[in-house]
């Protein structure tokens, strides 16, 4: 890497591919709120029930939106032919990776965890306890962003990979799934969010690396 | 044009004994590239022969089966993919490769000359097969980069973008670079070799 | 009706002077039925004390939410068959308006059902998801047109999914007779006649009146800006038909 | 239309399509499994709750995974210029719509249905009670894959429409959910299986008219 | 080897007064085609001028902007894109659109002389670009319609691919067919008309 501008200008483009795609960052936010109201009505929404599941079902909501958004972003580049272009660069394709993924949290994961309040107020959670409940859920879903794209980068080459997507990235989301629900438990200062906070680090770690060889793979 | 003007016995890309196998095929093996500064490299073969294979492995998107490739200098990439993204215009696309690169060029002026002006503010998705094209090949003027890989480089495009074309590679060579490109039927310009698959 | 309306001349020039005529009685009668709802009306226990005010404005904002959907789905439908760009104009209009209506009757319904009900919210009420159904939809009217690149396309994506999403109205209409829902029968429109004391009933008439009115003043207003967005389009409309 | 035979073709070319994308019929159960997998980790597993929301839990799945099975559909069709060649057809466009998402429904949506005994039991619903509820299970799966469709369609020329589909497709899925929860609560003979017989039955009477207007719209 | 053989004086086609506006221009207006049996229309222009948005009104795809378009006969389409899916292979592409048309005519056949023998089970994703633009052209193989709407035909074949489609607008023309082609550069058939865009 000569200068951190071929990074910044993936940045940019990635940011500017998250507004474009669709109507923007309005539809993250439909898939968020539309996963979390069909829960009530099917589960039926006596208050005490929900209040105590509610916390969990953000943290699916949160997870299933992630995979979405991240689904379809390296095989979307594969077919256009950017992807050849980024693989021929001299800046390490990881970080084009890294910055990738971390451009859709921003536009399309951020939004998700501001939300959480109210939503979480709609299922009749503890308002209370959701404001310091954000950190956990932006530093889960940084995680299952990460992990998403990983998975989108294995099934890039596949045709109509959507699907292998889920398969692969479930499982990689189920120990921050599990610390983030403890997390949202017990509250700040509890030691999940520390066990949390190191999922999130060892994806951030080991998810662009990840992500870059599958696209190597992808492009071959 | 060239960044670092070779000298003009020093290769810009040189690949060895390369062989390609896909399914149960060998496309192609033993096979020996080279190019020096000046130099345009016209690959030939049916379709189906492996010119864009070999493109892909000199480039170093795809691993040799056998052999190895080097190149010393950074080079361009024209694929039969274009690169541009449905949401993208010509002018993002351009602003943006031209800030990956670092590149000094004025994208308004890269785009005039290459016949884009009229739809630079329009999505990649509507615009048509040969706008798309252009915009593709207008990245060759954003940087100077001494090596050109392109597979293909005239399809699609209308006569008089045929001609700019061959005036580009024309130039590139002229200044000290050099061109391998995949192609049917003749090429247009002076070819210093040919490559038969 | 439709005829004169479908003329783009005829309705400038109509709606010249009627769009404001609407939007001055239209305000002027909702300031009355609101005077009369806030401190004529006297006060009822059983509706949950002063709170019960809140209908004046929660029942007028529900009938014009169910009323613009209905309206969406019908413009739709008429630009889909006879292609009346006029049709179009006003689905595009009413879209935002039915969605702040359907929003003002979320809204007055939660503030009201908290005294009353004791929550804001029920998720499993048939009455008020379907009311929240019909908020996204008007909210992916609005997205899906956004996201179309040639008026022409939006025009044509946003009827075909007003018409298919008219299935909820009757939803919200018949959901509380249906389910057993914790939503107030329906007391005015009912086919046997309003069943409540004429002293609440005039005013929320008269309400439901005005905000009528009102939402009609507002569409043509959007509307008229929507037609002077369109002239510069005539215009090369005219050069393409070689004239 | 001269005989069926065109008919037949484009749903056997469906099917082969289901099959062919991704690892084929895998995928939509890992995405169905994974997503109710997530939600003991995340909501607690005391067996009594669990018990109580089971059901509620297996039609939010199977709404999801419907939705992402049906998300890119007719968008990769417009992609390849398939779609271009069935809108030149005499063939009306609307009864390919309708085989197209049969055919689908049919390798990723029966699959989910024959699943739900097993993963409800793992949601420690009562067993007897899930054979019945396949039957509901799959009426309401075989509505949520027609709206879905018809969302796809909307929202195939779009850049990267796949949250789009959500937005438009969730409205669209509500009264299935709803009637299709009171449903499995009730049992067989209740009256909420009529009328999610009757919201499946619209759903195949407008979504393909629905879908081929939209695609019709897409192609152009 | 067209199925109902027009008499000569009918056309297959005829589009009157055809306007398209795309963005804020006016991309063709008032403008009229029409083909009869053995006629081979060209139509000409630069890169973006239009010539795929009139071929798709002509086939149907898009509604006209203004004019009509009359297409008594059935037609084949090839357009920029092959409709070739990528988990696709020839065999499936032919013996799929076979079906649909009621063909019986052999797709090994057709791929044998379209030269797609070969990767004739490699999926569609796989294939070089000259041989998904074969497995499209082979379409016209399996049904006998007498009008052919070719957006580029030639783009990604080679030059025994170019003679060989040639042929084929030949042969459909001497048999009472009608062809109109958007091209750039010569067109290696005699065009019986053209119209410039
Ligand atoms: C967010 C919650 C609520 C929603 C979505 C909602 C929705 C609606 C709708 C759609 C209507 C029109 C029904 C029709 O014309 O048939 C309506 C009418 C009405 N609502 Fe609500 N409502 C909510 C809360 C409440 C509450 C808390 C009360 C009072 C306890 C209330 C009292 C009424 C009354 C009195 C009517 C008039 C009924 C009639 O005369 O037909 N609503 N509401
Ligand atoms: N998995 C595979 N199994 C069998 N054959 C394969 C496989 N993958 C690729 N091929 C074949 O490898 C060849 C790749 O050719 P390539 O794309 O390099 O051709 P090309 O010379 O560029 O042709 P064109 O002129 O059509 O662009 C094709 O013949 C293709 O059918
Ligand atoms: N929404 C839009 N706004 C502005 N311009 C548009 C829009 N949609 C399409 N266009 C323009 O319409 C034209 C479409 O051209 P078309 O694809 O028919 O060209 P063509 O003659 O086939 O060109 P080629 O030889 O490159 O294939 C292009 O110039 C494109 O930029
Ligand atoms: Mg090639
Ligand atoms: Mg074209």
């Amino acid at each position: 890497m000569r200068s951190p501008s071929p990074l910044r200008a993936a940045f940019r483009q990635a940011l500017g591919e998250a507004w474009a795609g669709g109507a923007g960052v309005l539809l993250p936010i439909g898939f968020f709120a539309g996963a979390a109201m069909l829960v009530p009505f099917t589960v039926g929404s006596e208050a005490s029930q929900l209040s105590s599941i509610g916390t969990g079902i953000l943290w699916v909501a949160l997870a299933l939106a992630s995979l979405v958004s991240m689904e379809r972003v390296f095989q979307a580049d594969l077919e256009d032919g950017v992807l050849e272009l980024w693989a021929q660069e001299e800046t390490p394709l990881f970080l084009v990776a890294a910055a990738k993924i971390i451009a859709h949290w921003l536009v399309s994961g951020l939004p998700l965890v501001l939300l959480t309040p109210p939503i979480g107020i709609a299922l009749q959670v503890d308002a209370g306890a959701l404001v310091p409940a954000m950190l956990a859920y932006g530093l889960g879903g940084l995680a299952f962003f990460l992990w998403g794209g990983v998975a989108g980068a294995l099934a890039a080459s596949v045709a109509r990979g959507g699907l292998l997507i889920s398969l692969l990235a479930l499982p990689l989301f189920v120990p921050t799934a599990i610390f983030g629900a403890l997390a949202t438990i017990e509250g700040p200062g509890g030691p999940s969010l520390l066990f949390l906070s190191a999922t999130t680090l060892f994806a951030l770690s080991i998810a662009p690396f990840a992500a870059s060889a599958a696209l190597r793979l992808a492009v071959d | 044009m060239a960044e670092n003007a070779a000298t003009m016995n020093e290769f810009l890309i040189k690949a060895v004994g390369l062989g390609a196998i896909r399914g149960e095929r060998v496309l192609f093996s033993d096979l020996s590239v080279e190019a020096k500064a000046g130099e345009a490299l016209v690959l030939r073969g049916a379709n189906g022969a492996g010119k864009s294979t070999l493109l892909r492995m000199l480039g170093g998107l795809s691993r040799p089966d056998a052999g190895t490739v080097e190149r010393p200098v950074r080079h361009h990439w024209i694929g039969h993919r274009n690169g541009l993204k449905p949401h993208e215009t010509p002018r993002a696309h351009l602003t943006h490769w031209g800030r990956v690169w670092g590149s000094t060029a004025d994208a308004i002026e890269i785009a005039s000359h290459m016949g884009i002006e009229r739809p630079f503010d329009v999505a990649g998705r509507l615009l048509s097969a040969g706008q798309k094209r252009r915009t593709a090949i207008a990245r060759l003027l954003l940087a100077d980069r001494p090596l050109w890989l392109l597979d293909e480089p005239f399809s699609a495009l209308d006569t008089q973008g045929k001609a700019l074309v061959t005036s580009l590679i024309d130039r590139h060579r002229a200044s000290g670079g050099a061109v391998i490109t995949a192609l049917h039927g003749e090429a247009p310009f002076e070819a210093s070799g040919e490559v038969q698959l | 009706m439709i005829r004169a309306f479908a003329n783009p001349h005829r309705f400038m020039a109509l709606s010249r002077w009627l769009a404001p005529a609407c939007l001055c009685i239209g305000a002027l009668l909702m300031v009355w039925s609101v005077w009369q709802g806030l401190w004529v009306v006297p006060q009822d226990d059983y509706q949950g004390g002063d709170i019960m005010r809140a209908m004046f404005v929660h029942v007028p904002s529900a009938w014009l939410a169910m009323a613009s959907y209905m309206g969406l789905a019908a413009t739709s439908l008429i630009w889909f068959i006879w292609r009346h760009e006029l049709a179009d104009m006003a689905a595009k209009s009413i879209a935002p308006l039915g969605a702040a209506y359907t929003a003002m009757c979320l809204a007055t319904g939660s503030i009201w059902g908290k005294p009353t009900w004791g929550t804001w919210w029920l998720w499993d009420d048939a009455r008020m998801m379907s009311v929240l159904v019909m908020f996204f939809l008007f909210l992916g009217y609005m997205a899906l047109r956004a996201a179309m690149e040639t008026r022409q396309k939006a025009a044509r994506a946003g009827a075909i999914l007003a018409m298919v999403g008219a299935v909820n109205v009757p939803l919200i209409k018949f959901s509380v007779d249906i389910w057993s829902s914790i939503h107030q029968d329906a007391s005015v429109l009912r086919l046997d006649g309003p069943a409540m004391p004429p002293v609440y009933l005039t005013p929320l008439l008269i309400g439901g009146l005005a905000h009528m009115i009102f939402f009609a003043g507002l569409t043509m207003m959007l509307m008229r800006a929507e037609v002077w967005g369109r002239r510069g389009d005539v215009l090369i409309a005219r050069k393409l038909s070689g004239s």
